[in-house]
């Protein structure tokens, strides 16, 4: 604390992973500093000490100096190596996982981040987490690359298909921290923002049985549940509004234009088409970026999609 | 460098001091040319040996679909082409225009018995169904013996490889038949014969990317 | 004064003695590379390297302004969090073409195609690059590439980022990618062809005397950066092609849905990016070695240091491409050694800095613009530095990737550097290329906006990318407002300033007064000269005794030439010089 | 007049035949020894080893470089030793994905 560049970095909520970062961060920056002032300032002083006074100045003819060179390469040299071994010792504490973390798996996707916990619980955009103990997110994504990003946590990773990835932290108070997506991911990449959300141990378990077990309810609400967690609404909206892709009010039955020309009545069939490979029927007015959900989704829970979809009206 | 006493030969441009810097300077860019080149089947190279290394298993198996004794024959029609390249160099070397002419006609021969041969390889290859990328679809056959999941890349590595390479025969057989045009009009002798040269060298780059593409890709068992 | 001195001098070279004799440049040449041949036709055909590199100077320039265009455009959408003026999409296809217009079409081809074109020969004392055809047809490549990277605008453009990470590109249905990858790989040919053609002028058509160590910095800097481009640009261009290739036929090297390696995409990718910010800075070394000389008066300090300190830059450069790629889910030991090696690449840039301030000791020195410029080099670049270290270190690293540190930092390195650089190269050679002097006090001035327009545009982002603004964003929390207003802000100072720079170098064209051969008083060869040069750069063979540095040798000694008759070349060379001899007054003792 | 030029060396009919002959038979050899079914590294290893002789046969007497200047080997390996840092620095990566932290 009370270090000169202290303005630059954003509070710590996560002294485990972040404390030898901040370090590092606050070292450098001052070791970069006096050597810069110091480089600055020889040469404003040599600009002023040394200005030409006429034409005809003569300079000395100094080629080089063995000693001055060497000095200059080695101590720099040594430097760094200091800086290396401060970064690798701190990187390894970001690899090494807590063997008594508790894990949770994180899915990105464009462009939201699906959560999902051991009991089967489901969020969309929120991670939520006990203090005080580690937390380990196995990440992974659905479609192209994405980065999972807590500044207040010092912790980043890039986010893959078909590989898992990950990252741990311990907060240590409660409260919510911003997540960011780092990996650009096309349109609303700078939407696909997230929180973590820290609870007291005991009210974390209290959320957790809550939402044991996934959307519950009615059908038509857990279909409504499903569209929320399935990251629908990042581009599909209930109230009408256009945003990238078409709302999905008042759609069911009407009929619809397509980029090619054709007109297609809203269905069954139509919608689950268009879960699964959305680049087969292109609605007129819109580009193709949909990122296919086959795979992603089962015949049960589009079901329960189609039925919510219906009463939008 | 400081020999300014010998005339201003007409192939000689103005920026030269004389003949020999130019053909010296001629080579030398085109070795620097060759670094280019050798980098950028570099990139195919190190694809192929990540994968490899990855897979294989992968590379046991594809192998077993292409054709060795083509893929030998093609080896030796190469290598034929670069030794009459050889010779046409040596030829124009000693003012044999004659032996120039035939010896660039053979070189553009074999060049094109080299693709014909490799023609015959892609079309066997397509009509299987063992198509580069999103047509990638072998018939019920293949995919029995074939059954790896990540085939498709093999063959993706493949058919970049060979057809980078074969792109790089049409461009010289191109540049053969310039040079023949030029040597029938009698343009190189013992003086200059610079185009013939390098052409050469890129023509012996063409056949060493193969003595490394045929073992990588064919003889694998 | 009019003695018709017909003594010569022998100098001792190996392996013949030379006759030399002095040319003191004509203080108004009649007859200069621009009077040479005239026409729109005759500059299009030229095979000239002045006229060439102006050609591409004038290119660069015109995509600076128009990427600068852009640029001001996304600060000014970036004034408040949500949408300014222009929509997601818009503002993702402006940041790619900015970045992707600003590093293939001006860092790139800035000072090796252009000022490099023009001054690499004069150093050398050749009249030519080593084949002038090619260096004329790079131009047009490059002007083709540049063609079809606008074709993909009306092609719907592309938004992946000037990195085209894959499976984002390769997904993509845009058929903007196929075209701007076809643009950059066309490109790619033409820098190749440049850097070709510079080693092979390097090696080959040094007049006599021009031993190694007697070669300018500058020569050498482009030298390293001739060798990162032939070694480093084919890679790009088979990158580039197995993209496209994955994008229009799903080859599936890199797209991990069919079983590919994204990562795999990113090391061929950065094994060329990486190197390439090597191929951009160090060209603008060779600047700085050059105008700090000059207006020091003074022998560079260290010259060894320096010249092999590029060398060494060009080699390490190739081994860190790496560090890109802390987050990207490289394996444990490739990142460890990548940031091992990422600091070794520091050591030879820092020698640099503390060489140039060293020679300024006891220097004779004089603050006209183009060393003006040096300083801003010098203070900006080691921000640059400094900051490279800290993205350098791993476990910070993991902080800052992909935020707005890292988009200041390289702005540092590649604008507050190059960038720069090349306004110190354009201003110092400006009288060289056109023999006319600008203005001198708007010069300054406007040096003064583009350094505090600088510092308020990057500077805040240093400070907002440590707090985690993240690059490439549209929309952003409003917590980074602040930040972004007073970047915007001094993006709009910046532009002045090189508004500024465009008048009064277009007002020297016209009515800038004449420069005289060698206005600034330097030693290096280019400038024993007549200003603008004539069409063969010398109206003699040159021959070199002295450093191109050595400021404690007589002016005289740095004028020399071969004293015999110009038995090759037409016959206005031999004219030309009659004339200079008819002006020989002296000949000095060697 | 041809020591002066010493990039024009000539080759003899005879050099050339012999090398064409020679690369002719280390074909027919490696084809041979791939068809031993050799175990793994050893094929691999024995088809490079065949190739690089072929490689060093066409760039020392073909490509001419046996009576050249230096520096166009020079090029010619430093060309070669960017393509194996290249590939030994990706395969860094992609052979140690697995390893959690480094295992030096």
């Amino acid at each position: 604390m009370g270090r000169l560049f202290d303005f630059m970095l954003p509070e710590n909520k996560s002294p485990l992973t972040a404390d030898s970062t901040d370090w590092l961060f606050h070292f450098i920056n001052e070791a970069s500093l006096v050597i810069f002032l110091g480089v600055i300032f020889a040469m404003i002083y040599f600009a002023i000490r040394y200005r030409r006074k006429s034409e005809d100045d003569k300079t000395p003819l100094i080629t080089h100096n063995n000693t001055l060179e060497i000095t200059w390469s080695v101590i720099p040299l040594l430097l760094t190596f200091v800086v290396f071994g401060l970064g690798y010792s701190g990187w390894l504490n970001l690899k090494t996982v807590p063997n008594d973390a508790y894990e949770i798996q994180v899915t990105g996707f464009k462009w939201s981040w699906n959560i999902n916990y051991e009991n089967g619980a489901q969020t969309i955009n929120e991670i939520h987490v006990p203090k005080g103990i580690p937390i380990k997110l196995v990440m992974t994504s659905s479609d192209v690359l994405h980065s999972f990003f807590v500044p207040e946590y010092r912790v980043k990773h890039d986010v893959l298909p078909n590989r898992y990835t990950y990252v741990w932290f311990q907060p240590e108070e409660t409260g919510e921290s911003q997540i960011f997506c780092t990996e650009y991911c096309g349109n609303s990449h700078s939407n696909m923002l997230a929180k973590v959300i820290v609870h007291e141990p005991e009210d974390f378990q209290t959320w957790l049985d809550e939402n044991a077990g996934g959307p519950t309810g009615s059908p038509i609400e857990q279909g409504e549940q499903l569209v929320t967690l399935q990251g629908c609404q990042a581009c599909h909206s209930v109230d009408g509004t256009e945003i990238i892709g078409p709302s999905f009010k008042g759609i069911w039955n009407r009929e619809r234009k397509l980029a090619d020309g054709n007109t297609i009545i809203v269905d069954e069939n139509y919608i689950r088409e268009s879960i699964l490979y959305p680049g087969e029927k292109i609605a007129e007015g819109y580009q193709n970026v949909m990122s296919p959900y086959e795979g992603r989704i089962n015949d049960e829970e589009i079901t329960k999609i189609i039925e919510y979809l219906k009463t939008i009206d | 460098m400081a020999n300014h006493s010998a005339t201003h030969p007409k192939h000689v441009h103005h920026h030269f001091v004389d003949s020999n810097q130019q053909f010296e300077s001629a080579k030398l860019g085109m070795w620097v040319f060759l670094v280019n080149e050798i980098l950028f089947f570099g990139g195919l190279f190190c694809a192929y040996i990540v994968f490899r290394a990855w897979y294989p298993e992968l590379f046991t198996q594809a192998a077993l679909e292409l054709n060795t004794f083509w893929g030998a024959v093609n080896t030796v029609v190469l290598i034929g082409s670069s030794l009459t390249v050889a010779m046409a160099i040596r030829s124009a070397q000693n003012n044999q225009k004659r032996g120039l002419e035939i010896n660039l006609l053979i070189t553009i021969l074999l060049a094109c018995v080299f693709l014909v041969i490799k023609y015959f390889e892609y079309e066997h290859k397509l009509h299987l169904g063992i198509a580069p990328g999103s047509f990638w679809n072998p018939t019920p056959e293949i995919a029995a013996v074939l059954d790896h999941p990540k085939a498709n890349i093999f063959f993706g590595i493949y058919y970049m490889m060979t057809a980078v390479h074969g792109l790089h025969v049409i461009i010289g057989i191109a540049l053969m038949i310039w040079l023949y045009l030029r040597a029938r009009k009698g343009h190189f002798n013992s003086e200059y014969y610079t185009p013939v040269e390098i052409t050469g060298l890129y023509w012996h780059l063409v056949d060493l990317i193969w003595i490394f593409l045929f073992p990588l890709l064919y003889l694998i068992e | 004064m009019a003695s018709l001195s017909k003594a010569v001098n022998t100098v001792q070279m190996t392996p013949k003695k030379l006759k030399v004799k002095r040319f003191v440049p004509l203080e108004n040449p009649t007859n200069t590379y621009l009077t040479d041949e005239k026409g729109i036709w005759a500059w299009l055909t030229t095979v000239d390297h002045k006229k060439i590199g102006l050609m591409y100077l004038g290119a660069v320039a015109f995509f600076f302004a128009l990427a600068g265009f852009l640029a001001i455009a996304l600060r000014t959408e970036l004034w408040t969090p949500a949408k300014t003026f222009i929509e997601a999409d818009t503002y993702n296809q402006l940041f790619t073409l900015h970045g992707a217009m600003m590093v293939f079409f001006v860092l790139v081809p800035s000072i090796p195609a252009a000022l490099g074109n023009f001054i690499l020969p004069m150093q050398l004392g050749a009249k030519d690059v080593a084949f002038p055809r090619l260096n004329l047809a790079s131009f047009y490549i490059y002007a083709f590439g540049a063609i079809f990277t606008f074709l993909s605008l009306a092609n719907n453009g592309f938004d992946t980022g000037w990195t085209f990470y894959t499976p984002y590109s390769s997904d993509t249905n845009s058929a903007g990618i196929i075209w701007v990858t076809l643009g950059v790989f066309i490109l790619g040919f033409s820098s190749i062809l440049t850097g070709t053609n510079f080693i092979t002028t390097i090696h080959k058509l040094r007049a006599p005397g021009i031993s190694w160590d007697r070669l300018p910095l500058n020569v050498w800097a482009l030298y390293a950066t001739s060798i990162i481009q032939v070694l480093a640009t084919p890679v790009l261009a088979i990158t580039i092609l197995l993209l496209a290739m994955e994008n229009i036929l799903d080859i599936g090297i890199f797209d991990p849905a069919l079983g590919g390696d994204p990562v795999l995409y990113q090391h061929f990718f950065w094994f060329y990016s990486h190197p390439a910010v090597y191929i951009m800075i160090v060209p603008g070394f060779g600047i700085i070695s050059e105008v700090i000389t000059t207006f020091s008066k003074k022998t560079i300090f260290g010259y060894w240091a320096i010249a092999l300190s590029s060398l060494a830059i060009a080699f390490i450069g190739f081994l860190v491409w790496g560090h890109h790629m802390f987050t990207s889910g490289q394996s444990a030991v490739a990142t460890t050694i990548f940031s091992f090696l990422t600091f070794l690449v520091g050591i030879p840039t820092g020698i640099k800095i503390f060489n140039w301030v060293a020679t300024l000791y006891r220097g004779s020195i004089l603050m006209k613009t183009p060393m003006i410029y040096v300083f801003i080099f010098i203070f900006l670049f080691s921000i640059g530095g400094f900051t490279g270290i800290m993205l350098g270190a791993l476990s910070v690293d993991i902080h800052l990737h992909d935020t707005y540190y890292v988009v200041a930092h390289f702005h540092y390195v590649m604008m507050g550097g190059t960038l720069i650089a090349l306004l110190a190269g354009l201003h110092y050679w400006w009288p060289k290329m056109t023999g006319k002097m600008y203005n001198e006090p708007l010069a300054k001035f406007a040096a003064v906006l583009i350094f505090v327009g600088f510092n308020v545009t990057f500077l805040p982002q240093f400070i907002m990318g440590a707090q985690g603004m993240p690059r490439r964003y549209y929309n952003y929390i409003d917590q980074f407002t602040p930040f972004h207003q007073t970047s915007t802000i001094g993006s709009y100072i910046l532009a002045v300033g090189f508004l500024v720079i465009l008048f009064y170098l277009a007002h020297s064209l016209i009515k800038g007064q004449k420069a005289g051969p060698n206005p600034w008083n330097s030693r290096g060869l280019e400038w024993q000269s007549t200003s603008p040069p004539d069409f063969h750069n010398f109206s003699h063979t040159p021959v070199v005794i002295h450093g191109p540095y050595d400021y404690h040798q007589p002016m005289e000694e740095f004028q020399l030439g071969l004293a015999v008759d110009h038995e090759y070349g037409d016959e206005q060379d031999e004219v030309a010089a009659e004339a200079h001899a008819s002006l020989d007054t002296e000949t000095t003792e060697a | 007049m041809m020591s002066e030029h010493h990039g024009h060396h000539i080759a003899s009919a005879k050099q050339l035949w012999g090398i064409g002959i020679a690369l002719l038979i280390l074909t027919v050899l490696t084809v041979t020894v791939a068809g031993l079914g050799l175990p793994s590294p050893f094929d691999i290893l024995t088809a490079m080893a065949i190739a690089l002789t072929k490689a060093f046969l066409v760039a020392a007497f073909f490509m001419g470089l046996y009576w050249d200047t230096k520096f166009n080997s020079m090029l010619l390996i430093g060309a070669l030793a960017f393509f194996i840092l290249m590939v030994s620095i990706t395969l860094l990566d992609t052979l140690y994905r697995d390893d959690i932290v480094p295992s030096f």
